[in-house]
């Protein structure tokens, strides 16, 4: 199976990404440019961290307008995997793929710390090696994660079972703590914490493989 | 020449860290008798002079295509001769 | 032109020597061309005569200072470039901006060199926090740092931190940049070729920062505000695309030399590529892409607006250039070219505005050898009874004091707000002794790290400046590097004034001396003079950046205990020295007494011992004692590894000095039970005393001296006060 | 109850990253007639009732004491009945 790694002006956690995949699940990966206007070639798209367009605006805002969030938009109705991580995630829900809003941290600061999260769906494509309630470690690091939506969306959240993860810990201000979402279709995967900085013993954590590693097991079986 | 000025502030309800910061910040200098600090953005677009009504449906539609999110952010605007 | 010159900050003497040069006046392009290159920003010419006391050969030595970076070579046909800048000028005045443009200028002199940054460094001095105007410096000099670092997406992986009244109105922002580069692919700024055609690419060029060198080459006083060059603004995301495309540019061969534009920017980009090629420029200012409207010659020249790189390329590749540039949404615009007769000659509407000898603005630029004196209350200092130092009773509340000090507390609300993860490769996080970053497709890894104790440099800055050279090369070693390059950054007065030439000149024999016994080559560096408010200077701080190679990244130790039972060893002899000790400024608000001795034989003992402790996988941690003394130390090695101690000292010094004193050389490491005889045995072969103090157990630090015990605290009070320290300070009002 | 409205923004020269990345997105959304973007801060501060010419005063000390950042940062503002 064949990784995309979409490269945006100011992406920077897209090395990240592509060594998480190649040597950490050891699956085809390549680096694609924001002008890319078909990705039909790849079977799972990856946005990756980092500060698109300098942030400027809104964290995702200018991002969400290059040509190759067409093609993502796309693949994703066709029901192909795509996460977005940190910068990723902020890019669509600008983008409208994913419900809700990432705001400023609470505490205005950036934050960078390995901190705890709680599986709270483990039934997506991207959760199968993990249980609900199951507690995990990963790195954040994000000035604007604080995740704000409305009290309706938040119902029809819960009431899909789109709430993905939770951080164990109050963070960055999000509201009720989410810290990752999954569209109802349940093939698009949005999350603040980086499960491709935790794939190497090495560095210590190995968490994020359970996240990375549910997407190969379960295209293996198929897809969505 | 024209500016189109935008005023952007978080929408009503929505918790405003940074506005809080202000505020607590005014306090600890004295200026108790503020009671409340919303921050926001200010934008200021430069045009070449040109049709004010069409203009002005312009700039709304970039306010709402790009210029906020509409999630968490409401908007103003004004047109003035520059 | 009424003495104009004065005003620029040039001498009568040294326009005189302009005038001579040139054959006639100048005028005010050209002027300002050498008010800018003969600041002591640029031309270091109060310390020039001094740094070539510095050793800067070695067997890795690829490129020594003079370039943008040094080089080092470290095997596998890779090199590692390094160098640490001063932005503490701008960053007194408008703190966020003067450090993010700190910390864009140093990434871009990486950059430059062919290199793929990987890491940065910062080193910070501010005065204490318990006022308004230091608070809002600390806190926007880190988020400045923060928000370049982490959206260009660098790793801030390391640095240093210390709080002392002397910085109060004129704090150090220091950053260091680390990268690498293949050996045959460093790019270096030499011109050649006449003919040749000169490039600027990236931004686009404004009002910012003029005149900016000259600025930082005085000291700070109620003027300055007025003096101010109009502020740079940093734009991370553009230096990010200037970062991709220059590296997607060095994969042609277009590149005959490069450099970026830091100070002085038209101007020092050009003479310095001119002059180290013997070579003259033709530049052009009507084809430099301008920001602004009607900007003149001497804006031009002198603008230090950022994110800007002058390029010579090969003749008729300009537009593979372009291509590549416009790909990455940048300008790329031919200015000028390459030509034989040495001049820099610059061209505004036709006419020629400037020419001048490339040479003169660099080689030519002035040099002082200033007097010196020590200074009358170096005695004075230095008198220390500790006699009149009565042991408080309390040693818990001693210890509790001591480690929460803002010198030793946990730096966790700094580097928390650094990306110190991005690019995977941060083996060893900030809050060790040195920062580790793998370089991946290879078993190696580079160690980092900054260091320099101003106390001590006050107190004598022949042994501070030792001692910070030692203390760098010690924490490389306790996680397992080999140390094999110093950049280093020299913060001081007014070296005009002879106490301060004094203490300038015997900093950097102490740091020749240390690098010389320990055969560690300087390979670039920065001066930065005039730190002073108000006409009081700061401490002498000459900030050692230091990198150490890893053979293999497998076998890096940390300073974390690891597992009950281990045995706690301290390397090396406590001598019972308290004098500019943290202990004493804490518990005695005394600034005070002898630094510490070093004896660089015993230390270079001591780093080898350790070095091969680590390499035969036979201690489980290792922890440098500095500041704060062993019992810090232990302290620090207990919470991070989450596991207390319990520790009886035999001691003939008193109790309170045994824990604090702050003698150099010392090491703190834990061992299995059944492989201490091993250490202990090579200890003895390394001629390094060793001394089995205590075991790894519970969750309390508990010390005995002399079968009493002294110290009985919870480990989790401990990390409480260690760790939250800062942030403390900086939220209360 | 007075509203302060405080708009913030670069100082004529200098260097203004944002606007210039929000006027690139909005050419490459075809608003080409954008001639020029400065995105600045929009503060609002709430105040009871009071003296409208000591309020101005005291607003305007606000802003050069911590609002705005003298050294980079020019200011208006106005203050109307909320
Ligand atoms: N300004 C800073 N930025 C990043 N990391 C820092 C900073 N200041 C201190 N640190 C980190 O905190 C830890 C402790 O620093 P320090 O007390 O200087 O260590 P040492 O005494 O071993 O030299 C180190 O890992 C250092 O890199
Ligand atoms: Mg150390």
């Amino acid at each position: 199976m064949k990784f995309a790694v979409i490269v945006f002006p100011g992406s920077n956690c897209d090395v990240d990404c592509y060594y998480a995949v190649k040597d950490g699940l050891g699956e085809e990966v390549e680096y694609v440019w924001h002008q890319e206007k078909n990705l039909s070639k790849y079977d799972v798209i990856m946005l990756p961290g980092g500060f698109s367009y300098g942030d400027y605006l809104r964290a995702g805002a200018i991002a969400r307008f290059s040509p190759v969030m067409e093609a993502v938009r796309e693949e994703a109705e066709k029901g192909k995997f795509i996460i977005g991580i940190c910068n990723g995630f902020q890019i669509l829900t600008e983008a409208g793929l994913l419900p809700g809003a990432l705001r400023k941290n609470e505490g205005l600061k950036f934050i960078c710390k390995t901190v705890s999260i709680i599986v709270e769906n483990d039934e997506t494509p991207f959760t199968t090696r993990l249980k609900k309630g199951q507690e995990i470690l990963l790195p954040i690091a994000h000035g604007e994660g604080n995740y704000y939506v409305d009290d309706k969306t938040l119902k029809e959240l819960k009431e899909n079972n789109q709430i993905v993860f939770r951080y164990k810990e109050n963070i960055n201000g999000s509201v009720e703590r989410i810290a990752g979402v999954i569209n109802k279709k349940g093939n698009v995967l949005g999350m603040m914490p980086h499960p491709e900085r935790a794939y190497d013993s090495l560095l210590g954590n190995t968490d994020g493989l359970y996240i990375l590693g549910s997407i190969v097991d379960n295209f293996v079986k198929g897809g969505v | 020449m024209l500016i189109a000025k935008v005023y952007i502030t978080l929408k009503k309800g929505i918790l405003d860290p940074q506005g809080k910061a202000v505020k607590g910040a005014l306090h600890s200098l004295g200026y108790e008798e503020v009671k409340e600090v919303r921050v926001g953005k200010y934008i200021e677009l430069t045009f070449e002079d040109g049709d004010l009504s069409l203009l002005k449906d312009k700039v709304d539609e970039m306010c709402k295509r790009i210029l906020t999110n509409p999630i968490i952010e409401d908007y103003t605007f004004e047109i003035v001769e520059g | 032109m009424n003495k104009i010159w004065r005003e620029l900050g040039l001498t009568d003497e040294e326009y005189e020597k302009i005038i001579s040069i040139l054959g006639r006046e100048p005028n005010i392009t050209e002027l300002g061309m050498y008010s800018v290159m003969w600041s002591e920003h640029c031309s270091y010419k109060n310390s020039k005569p001094l740094l070539k006391y510095l050793p800067t050969k070695g067997e890795r030595v690829i490129q020594g200072p003079g370039e943008n970076a040094g080089v080092l070579d470290i095997g596998d046909n890779l090199a590692v470039v390094m160098k640490i800048e001063s932005h503490n000028h701008p960053s007194a005045i408008e703190p966020y901006q003067g450090a993010a443009t700190g910390v864009g200028g140093i990434i871009r002199d990486i950059f430059t060199m062919g290199a793929r940054p990987i890491a940065l460094l910062d080193s910070l001095r501010f005065g204490i926090p318990d006022d308004k105007r230091t608070k809002y410096l600390i806190e926007n000099v880190v988020a400045g740092i923060a928000d370049y670092g982490n959206c260009i997406g660098i790793p801030t992986v390391g640095g240093d931190t210390y709080f002392e009244e002397s910085y109060k109105g004129n704090p150090l922002v220091n950053a260091m940049c680390v990268g690498i580069v293949e050996k045959d692919k460093i790019k270096k700024g030499i011109a050649k070729g006449i003919g040749n055609p000169v490039m600027v690419v990236g931004a686009t060029t404004g009002r910012d920062g003029i005149g900016g060198a000259s600025f930082a080459s005085q000291e700070l006083s109620e003027e300055s505000e007025e003096k101010r060059p109009s502020v740079q603004v940093g734009d991370p995301f553009m230096e990010k695309l200037l970062l991709e495309a220059c590296l997607e540019l060095f994969e042609t061969d277009a590149v005959v030399a490069i450099q970026d534009m830091g100070a002085a920017g038209l101007t020092s980009s050009s003479c310095e590529m001119a002059s180290r090629g013997g070579v003259g420029m033709e530049i052009d200012l009507d084809k430099v892409p301008l920001r602004e409207e009607g900007m003149t010659p001497y804006e031009i020249m002198l603008s230090e607006s950022q994110e800007r790189m002058l390029v010579v390329v090969k003749k008729g590749k300009e537009e593979d250039v372009q291509k590549i540039f416009k790909k990455w949404g940048l300008n790329a615009a031919t200015i000028g070219k390459i030509t034989d007769d040495g001049m820099i000659r610059v061209i505004k509407d036709g006419k020629i505005v400037a020419e001048v000898p490339a040479k003169s603005l660099t080689e030519d630029a002035p040099q002082y050898v200033r007097e010196e004196e020590v200074p009358k209350w170096q005695e004075e200092v230095k008198k220390l009874d500790i006699n009149e130092v009565k042991p408080p009773e309390d040693m818990n509340k001693v210890l509790k004091d001591v480690i929460s000090s803002l010198n030793i507390a946990s730096k966790e609300w700094i580097y928390s707000q650094y990306d110190y993860m991005v690019r995977t490769d941060t083996v060893i996080t900030p809050g060790m002794d040195a920062a580790v970053v793998r370089i991946k497709g290879t078993r190696k890894a580079i160690a980092l790290t900054t260091d320099c104790n101003g106390r001590y440099c006050y107190l004598d800055p022949y042994i501070g400046s030792q001692i910070a050279v030692a203390e760098a090369a010690r924490n490389l070693c306790m996680v397992g590097a080999k140390p094999i390059g110093v950049t280093d950054c020299l913060n001081f007065g007014n070296p005009e004034k002879k106490e301060i030439y004094w203490q300038l000149k015997n900093s950097i024999f102490g740091i020749a001396k240390a690098c010389e016994t320990f055969q560690i080559p300087v390979v670039s560096g920065n001066v930065s003079l005039y730190n002073e408010n108000e006409g009081e200077a700061i401490y002498p701080t000459p900030v050692i950046g230091m990198a150490g190679l890893i053979e293999d990244v497998s076998k890096i130790c940390t300073m974390d205990f690891k597992k009950e039972r281990d045995v706690i060893i301290i390397l090396g002899e406590n001598k019972g020295e308290i004098g500019g000790s943290e202990y004493l400024k804490v518990c005695f608000g005394m600034v005070k007494g002898q630094p510490p001795q070093i004896d660089l034989e015993k230390e270079k003992r001591l780093q080898e011992l350790v070095l091969k402790l680590i390499d035969e996988g036979l201690i489980n941690s290792s922890h440098d004692i500095s500041e704060g003394g062993f019992a810090a130390a232990l302290v620090e090695s207990a919470i991070s590894g989450k596991k207390g101690a319990k520790i009886s000292l035999q001691t003939s010094l008193r109790a309170d000095i045994e824990l604090f004193s702050e003698s150099q050389s010392r090491a703190l490491i834990t061992v299995s039970p059944e492989k201490v005889d091993e250490v202990l045995k090579i200890a003895y072969e390394h001629q390094v005393p060793a001394q089995k103090v205590g075991v790894v157990e519970g969750k309390d630090i508990v010390i005995d001296v002399n079968g009493k015990r002294i110290i009985d605290l919870p480990l989790e009070v401990l990390e409480e006060s260690w760790r939250g320290r800062i942030k403390w300070e900086m939220e209360r009002n």
